[in-house]
């Protein structure tokens, strides 16, 4: 109510002072992972190498931002399992999905002289 | 045992507009506005139910035209078209403006009274939930009322029937848009009442403490909220595909129509599970009321709800098992499928612990509770078999599944809404149904709708198709066909009873005093009909039925609620937030919007956003604003300080 | 609440009143209620494919059944023992407020699991047997390509070339050697359709960019019942199809007619004679289109169907065929050898042949021939013959909301008539 | 968690008094983010789907996608988020000045983001005759990428009702809000935004070479915008002027961190898409 009342903040956690730092640090290490990334994917190495190697890196940056950024790191745990059910959930139909429609009986008729699939799920 | 807080003081000492709470009697009548602009959960929760039940009788007249149609071979009371639209309509209507909503009418009045609270977590954002839905249903009904014609491509708008190829009129607009605006509401509130009962629960009310039917509120709520974004992303690709001319489901630029098969019932399965859970947890608060028992397995009953609700997620393509997946995905589904009879088992067989050694009290909720047993026992079993992949190509799209899903749709969710209204219809009320004709008109309804559906098992293994306006005199399915229709022609009478003696029911019924069951959480131990602000004191809890435990330690509760309205009165009273129409004109925004769009008008469309825009924009300008209101030894509020911060 | 008891007990008896009285109701009726021997039935098939949905089908059956009686039983017992008769008992002191038993629990669950081992096991081996002919069989499977038009089947028999045609093509009625297991290539040309044999194999969908495909095998020699099993629009009920087995010798000679062009009736000399036949006109809505002869023997029917009509007229014949040309109906329909390169509707060359016309809805006679050509739209509502197909819509004038206002197919009595002849000379 | 220590004036209807301690709009926001990662894998699995099974005539998406422009923004959207949990945590020690220039940085940086993408959109459409229409291609990628473009755009709009918001002068006992003056202050702030967005992407398609731009023909074109953006720049400063108390504090904090909850969901989406959908396609 009073603009003046600035003591006992609700998120007093002891890393205030710290708190700039590690947010200036994670946005650097993103910044570079996406640096690498970028680079990444015009090295020619063998195609699953690198398609592990970007999926990793992007749950790296995922997984920072969440924890860092998004507070979950210092929240209650109960946020970070309230997230990680829709996370999860939705991950998982992700992947059903593609294998369904990979799947050999799934193919689309028009596909049979198609060029070879970008990306192979797993 | 009522306790309350005498009210000392009030440090706001402005004026109150004090209006009593007369929601209730038929002098309730304080004008529209009270309704538009209402933010309490429980008159929130009666429109619901009003809305449903209306919906209900509309869908139920359009199945008795399905029925008539059916009545004898080679018929003529309904043109194909029309009877396309009929089963899209009534399935569309049953599902989403009758059971669900009238789900949520539950959820909104019984949830937060369950765990102790006031009200639910976002009042106002609640109000916006109900309007929407509102919205959503005048959307897909206004077909009904134009030359386009209401929606008729089935519940389940199989692409490319459904594209502008194939149905270019509105009416399949009328569809998407109205399923849109149903999706958002449905969003909305299941997040306010996820919040609600994870925050809002009275001190002592811990998890494992939650009365099932709060449990079930909230897994359907979870269930609500990650299946629907699905079907939001399928409705937004058809509704792509009809206005700006993509390509999701155009074959000639390589698009998928099976896709919209994958999302749509990767909400679909989900969604059969948000109509039984609610249904589970009404069953499971009546069974042990009236045989005077605690839950059988209370733990496992919850768990096992849980894990109905996650593996409904690795299901969905049982719907499927005649698109030719392969063999591979045919037996993951099929085995995913079949394992959900286990949870379920469970369920059913703990609900039969609970009877073991009860005392058990025939009385009319008790009937619907038992009889939903029963038919969602059976409906169950015709689902075991559909899950047998091989079998189901035999009885996908027959009249088997017809008979499957009305088994666990109306023996089911159907038999334990109606049997939740009258539980708890005397809370909300303060009348109660006479036994005599409940029961009655529960034999009518059981009877009705076992003539009407057992027979179309036989029917769909002898072949007969669903959503067929005509059939050959020569296909053997004459007499089981003019049998189901009698069967429900009773069921309408029976429901006609059923509503009939409600309605009486309300105007001149019986009327009952605080907790007429002897029940068990803790709803019952407000005064009936509850006042506004719910809990004059903030209850305790101590024990998972939390009711029965301060039945059965009076003295001790009421020593600890005095000390409590001491606290509560030293803050300032009881908090109730204000009404608002904010709510309401975003809804009519939406309203607008979504017309707009459905005719692939941009201007009425824009026009509605931004009427929408405005009306949230108010809102939250408002500000989680609210009064307080204080009460005398009687539970009156006497005085209500316009205590703005 | 002596009513009330009154009424319980009396639910009771009325509950078993009813269930007598229904089966007295049934007595009346014929009782093809619980035989299920309809033409469409699942329970009476006719091929290995199906057998073995049955059979997993007679295991979920009994699985089930058993569980039922266990649960129904103890939840009926219970139910009994423990009410409480009386206000007295109702009011008694509360039962042990006991909470549960995790051995109990645990028991059931394995129960449970248990039991679906049992429906899994077959379930699992069918869904490999159905999917596609066994290695054995492979060799002399004969393939046919099914493609699923609003609201008819197109059958092309990709084997059976035609010198300067390509490969043989028919519709609504698949004929197919008995004895042999048929692969059947499953596409659609507009919606989604599905390919329903009950009585042969359970339906696979024809789904748009898609490639599925379904096998079935006739034990014997018949005359089978299909259906479009997915809703499909406006007239998807009755969008339906006949199977015919043959043995194999009548099936290549079945063939062998098939490939030859449209047949030809000597034109007489003769002037018309229009209105030689006499036609039924007044058909109501939704009526039925079948005679008992099609029923009582179909295979039969359908080989009655092979031999030329008796009492053919040449003339009227001949006026037909140029109706034909004349109204048009050549830009949808191919009468092989004679008129027609329409490839959006049914193939017409060997029609007189068929039992059945517009997609197995009707018995294919003289009466039913001229109520369809006349009347498409009552017959078979919002069906392109008369609502106009692709680069045929704008044959009709519709309104805004696809109402037809008028077709280009008006055919004057007489014209039917003609029609009807020569149609039905095309064996 | 407690209101003990509080005094009889403490506005104890606002969220901490929660069973869990987590404030309701917290857990709201949470779970509607849940169900977000539902919206959007859903979308983007259609995306993948029809890249992984294109029709025959598919265009390769490697001669549409500007690998150089889309890092530059995802860099920016990756710094807006930076930006964002600053101005959370301002909001969170009541530093009123840091959070305001946060907050106006992240909407900054959100508008650049947009702004590449509207270039993009043009780009792809124009150049590049991918339409929404005439490809599969081309309808699975604007859906997506503008839904989420749809999404930043409402950050953007909420971040600046915040920042408005947080001028709100302190002690109206009359409850009345001067919710006009706050529209036109929203309404500067965007406009501002947009003009600059406009400037910048006009001059870099004219530098480009686009069309047949010349300098010359970019600045007479440019004359309205230029006046729009001095008027809403002014307008911008005029509303921000120092005036009494505010009525914000770190009570309101709760509201930026959800708001900085939802931004940085839909920076992690973006950092899906990334990947996903554009440098998959180069290995
Ligand atoms: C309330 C809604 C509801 C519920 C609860 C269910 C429950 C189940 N459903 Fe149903 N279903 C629908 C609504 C519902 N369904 C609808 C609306 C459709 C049709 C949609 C359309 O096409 O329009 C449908 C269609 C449908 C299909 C597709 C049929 C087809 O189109 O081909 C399948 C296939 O597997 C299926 C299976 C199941 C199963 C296995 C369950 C299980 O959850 C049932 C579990 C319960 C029991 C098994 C009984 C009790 C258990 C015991 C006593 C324990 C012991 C038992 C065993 C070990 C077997 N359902
Ligand atoms: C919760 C869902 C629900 C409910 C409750 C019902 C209830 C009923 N359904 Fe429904 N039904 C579906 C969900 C539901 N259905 C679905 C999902 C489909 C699939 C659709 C599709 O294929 O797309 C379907 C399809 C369906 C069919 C198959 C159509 C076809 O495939 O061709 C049939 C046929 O008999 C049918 C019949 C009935 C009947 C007789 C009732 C009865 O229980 C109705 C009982 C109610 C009444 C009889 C109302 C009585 C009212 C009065 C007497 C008062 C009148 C008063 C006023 C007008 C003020 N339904
Ligand atoms: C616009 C295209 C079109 C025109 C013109 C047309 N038809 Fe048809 N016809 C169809 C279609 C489509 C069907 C299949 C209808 C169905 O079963 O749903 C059909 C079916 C038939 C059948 C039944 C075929 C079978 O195998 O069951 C007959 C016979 C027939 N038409 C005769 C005619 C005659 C005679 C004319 C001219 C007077 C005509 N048609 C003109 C499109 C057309
Ligand atoms: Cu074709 Cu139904
Ligand atoms: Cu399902």
């Amino acid at each position: 109510m009073s603009a003046t009342a600035t003591v006992a903040s609700a998120h007093d956690h002891g890393h205030e002072e710290s708190k700039f730092w590690i947010y200036v640090q994670i946005a650097l290490l993103l910044a570079v992972i996406t640096g690498v990334e970028i680079v990444g994917v015009f090295i020619p190495f063998p195609k699953w190498i690198i398609v592990a190697g970007l999926v990793a890196l992007s749950v790296v940056k995922f997984m920072f931002v969440i924890f860092y950024f998004m507070h979950l790191r210092w929240d209650k745990p109960f946020c970070t399992i309230l997230f990680f059910i829709g996370l999860i959930l939705a991950g998982g139909t992700m992947w059903a999905l593609l294998h369904l429609f990979g799947a050999e009986a799934s193919r689309p008729v028009v596909l049979n002289d198609a060029p070879a699939a970008l990306v192979q799920p797993a | 045992m009522d306790a309350t807080v005498k009210s000392s003081f009030t440090e706001h000492g402005a004026a109150a507009p004090s209006k009593s709470f007369v929601l209730w009697t038929p002098t309730a009548k304080t004008g529209l506005m009270s309704w538009l602009t209402t933010v309490d959960h429980k008159k929130i929760g009666f429109l619901y139910g009003v809305f449903a039940l209306f919906f209900f009788l509309v869908g139920g007249v359009e199945a008795l035209l399905i029925r008539l149609q059916l009545m004898v071979p080679n018929n003529t009371v309904l043109t194909a078209q029309q009877y396309n639209t009929m089963f899209t309509m009534h399935a569309t209507t049953m599902i989403f403006l009758a059971v669900m909503p009238m789900g949520a009418a539950f959820f909104n009045f019984i949830m937060p009274l369950q765990i102790g609270a006031r009200d639910v977590a976002f009042p106002r954002l609640n109000a916006f939930s109900l309007w929407t839905f509102v919205a959503g249903a005048i959307i897909l009904n206004i077909g009904w009322f134009s030359p386009e014609g209401a929606p008729n491509g089935g519940w389940f708008g199989y692409a490319p029937l459904t594209s502008k190829e194939f149905i270019p009129l509105h009416s399949i607009d009328f569809w998407v848009l109205g399923l849109q605006l149903l999706g958002v509401a449905s969003i909305a509130a299941a997040l306010n009442f996820i919040v609600t009962i994870i925050n809002l629960r009275a001190p002592g009310m811990t998890m494992m403490r939650l009365p099932v039917f709060t449990w079930m509120t909230l897994i359907t709520s979870f269930l609500i909220v990650l299946s629907f974004p699905a079907i939001t992303i399928a409705l937004v690709e058809l509704m792509m595909d009809r206005t700006f001319d993509t390509n999701f489901f155009e074959v000639s630029n390589g698009g998928m129509p099976i896709l919209w098969q994958h999302l749509f019932w990767v909400f679909g399965h989900p969604e059969v599970y948000i109509l039984i859970l609610p249904a589970m947890g009404i069953v499971s608060e009546i069974l042990p009321t009236f045989s005077r028992k605690p839950l059988f397995g209370y733990p496992i009953v919850v768990f096992s709800g849980a894990s109905i609700g996650f593996l409904g997620f690795g299901v969905w393509s049982h719907h499927m098992f005649t698109t030719g997946m392969g063999t591979v995905a045919t037996a993951a589904f099929a085995m995913a499928t079949m394992a959900i009879a286990v949870p379920t088992g469970v369920k059913i067989f703990n609900w039969i612990g609970t009877l073991w050694g009860g005392h058990l009290k025939m009385r009319t909720p008790m009937m619907f509770a038992l009889g939903f047993i029963w038919m969602f026992m059976i409906g169950g079993f015709s689902g075991v078999m559909h899950s047998a992949a091989p079998a189901d190509a035999q009885q996908q799209d027959s009249y088997f599944v017809v008979a499957h899903f009305h088994y666990v749709l109306i023996g089911g969710s159907i038999f334990a809404l109606l049997g939740g209204i009258h539980y708890w219809f005397p809370l909300m009320f303060g009348r109660q149904v006479s036994d005599f004709w409940g029961k009655l008109s529960f034999w009518v309804i059981f009877a009705g709708f076992n003539i009407t559906f057992f027979p179309m098992h036989f029917l769909g293994l002898n072949g007969m198709p669903r959503r067929t306006f005509t059939y050959d005199t020569n296909m053997g399915w004459n007499t089981a066909n003019f049998i189901s229709t009698i069967g429900a022609l009773i069921l309408g009478v029976g429901i006609a009873v059923y509503f009939a003696v409600m309605v009486y029911t309300y105007f001149k019924g019986k009327k009952v005093g605080r907790d007429p069951w002897d029940a068990r959480t803790l709803e019952w131990s407000l005064p009936n009909p509850p006042p506004e602000y719910n809990y004059a004191v903030i209850p305790t809890v101590h024990a998972r039925d939390a009711f029965w435990y301060e039945k059965h330690h009076q003295e001790e509760i009421a020593k600890e609620k005095a000390e409590h309205a001491k606290a509560e009165d030293a803050h300032g009273g009881l908090h109730m937030p204000h009404q608002s129409i904010m709510p309401f004109i975003a809804s009519v925004g939406v309203l607008i919007g979504a017309i707009g769009a459905s005719y692939h008008h941009l201007i009425p469309a824009l026009i509605g956003g931004v009427i929408m825009f405005i009306g949230i924009y108010l809102w939250s300008l408002e500000g989680a604003d609210g009064y307080h209101l204080h009460l005398d030894a009687d539970g009156k509020p006497v005085d209500d300080g316009h205590g703005k911060h | 609440m002596s009513l009330n008891s009154l009424l319980t007990t009396s639910a009771r008896w009325s509950r078993a009143a009813l269930a007598l009285g229904s089966l007295a109701l049934f007595a009346g009726c014929d009782l093809n209620f619980f035989k299920m021997d309809g033409p469409q039935s699942t329970i009476e098939v006719a091929g290995p494919v199906a057998r073995e949905q049955l059979k997993v089908f007679y295991v979920t059956c009994w699985v089930t059944f058993v569980i039922f009686v266990i649960v129904a039983s103890v939840l009926a017992y219970t139910t009994i023992k423990f009410k409480a008769r009386t206000q007295a008992e109702e009011e008694a002191v509360p039962p042990e407020q006991g909470h549960g038993n995790p051995l109990i629990e645990l028991g059931l669950i394995g129960a449970s699991v248990l039991a679906l081992v049992f429906i899994a096991v077959p379930t699992l081996k069918a869904i490999w047997y159905t999917y596609d002919v066994p290695e054995a069989d492979k060799a002399h499977t004969y393939t046919v390509n099914a493609t699923g038009y609003q609201w008819w089947f197109r059958f092309e028999y990709p084997n059976e070339q035609i010198d300067n045609v390509g490969p043989l093509v028919t519709a609504n009625e698949l004929v197919v050697p008995a004895g042999r297991p048929v692969h059947v290539n499953l596409r659609t040309n507009d919606v989604i359709h599905s390919f329903w044999i009950p009585k042969l194999a359970g339906k696979v969908d024809m789904i748009p960019n898609r490639g599925n495909s379904l096998w079935f095998k006739a034990d014997a020699p018949g005359y089978f019942w299909g259906q479009c099993a997915e809703y499909c629009g406006d007239s998807h009920a009755v969008m339906r199809f006949r199977v015919i087995a043959l043995e194999e010798k009548e099936f290549a000679a079945w063939l062998a007619h098939q490939k030859t062009a449209a047949r030809d009736v000597a034109p007489a000399a003769a002037t018309a004679k229009f209105a030689s036949l006499q036609l039924k006109t007044d058909w109501k809505k939704n009526e039925y289109g079948y005679t008992g002869k099609l029923d009582a023997n179909p295979l039969q029917a359908w080989r009655d169907k092979q031999q030329p009509e008796t009492n053919e007229d040449p003339a009227l014949i001949a006026q037909g065929r140029a109706k034909f040309k004349e109204h048009n109906c050549v830009t949808c329909h191919t009468i092989r050898g004679h008129d027609g390169v329409g490839t959006t509707a049914p193939n017409l060359t060997h029609i007189g042949a068929r039992s059945t016309i517009a997609g197995g809805l009707l018995e294919n006679n003289a009466d039913q021939l001229a109520r369809w050509i006349s009347h498409p739209d009552v017959v078979k509502p919002g069906n392109h013959m008369y609502g106009g197909i692709g680069a045929m819509k704008g044959y009709v004038d519709k309104d805004k909301y696809g109402k037809v206002l008028k077709t280009n197919i008006s055919l004057k009595p007489d014209e039917v008539v003609a029609l009807v002849a020569y149609l039905q000379s095309l064996k | 968690m407690s209101s003990q220590g509080a005094t009889a004036t403490i506005d104890h209807h606002h969220d901490h008094t929660t069973a869990t301690g987590i404030p309701n709009k917290k857990l709201l926001m949470w779970a509607f983010l849940a169900s977000d990662c539902m919206f959007f894998g859903t979308l983007i699995s259609t995306h993948l789907i029809y890249r992984l099974h294109p029709p025959s005539d598919a265009l390769s998406p490697k001669q549409l996608f500007d690998i150089p422009l889309t890092s530059f923004s995802t860099f920016i959207l990756l710094m807006s988020s930076l930006m964002m949990a600053l101005a959370v945590t301002a909001a969170q020690k009541n530093n009123l000045k840091s959070m305001r220039l946060s907050l106006l940085a992240t909407i900054v940086f959100g508008a650049i983001f947009l702004g590449c993408q509207v270039y993009e959109f043009n780009d792809f459409v124009i150049e590049k005759h991918l339409t929404l229409s005439n490809s599969i291609l081309g309808t699975t990628f604007f859906t997506l990428t503008g839904t989420h473009g749809t999404h930043v755009a409402i950050g953007v709009l909420w971040l600046a009702l915040m920042y408005v918001r947080s001028f709100k002068p302190a002690g109206d006992a009359t409850g009345r809000h001067p919710w006009i003056s706050n529209l036109f202050h929203v309404a500067a702030l965007i406009g501002a935004v947009v003009c600059t967005m406009k400037i910048v992407i006009e001059l870099v398609w004219s530098l480009h070479g686009f069309n047949g731009y010349s300098m010359a023909t970019y600045a007479s074109r440019e004359v309205l915008t230029f006046v729009g953006a001095v008027v809403s720049y002014g307008l911008c400063f005029w509303f921000a002027r120092p005036s009494g108390p505010v009525d914000f504090s770190e009570k309101n904090a709760i509201d930026v961190e959800s708001m900085g909850l939802y931004w940085h969901f839909v920076d992690i989406v973006w950092i899906v898409i990334f990947t996903a959908v554009y440098l998959l396609e180069f290995i």
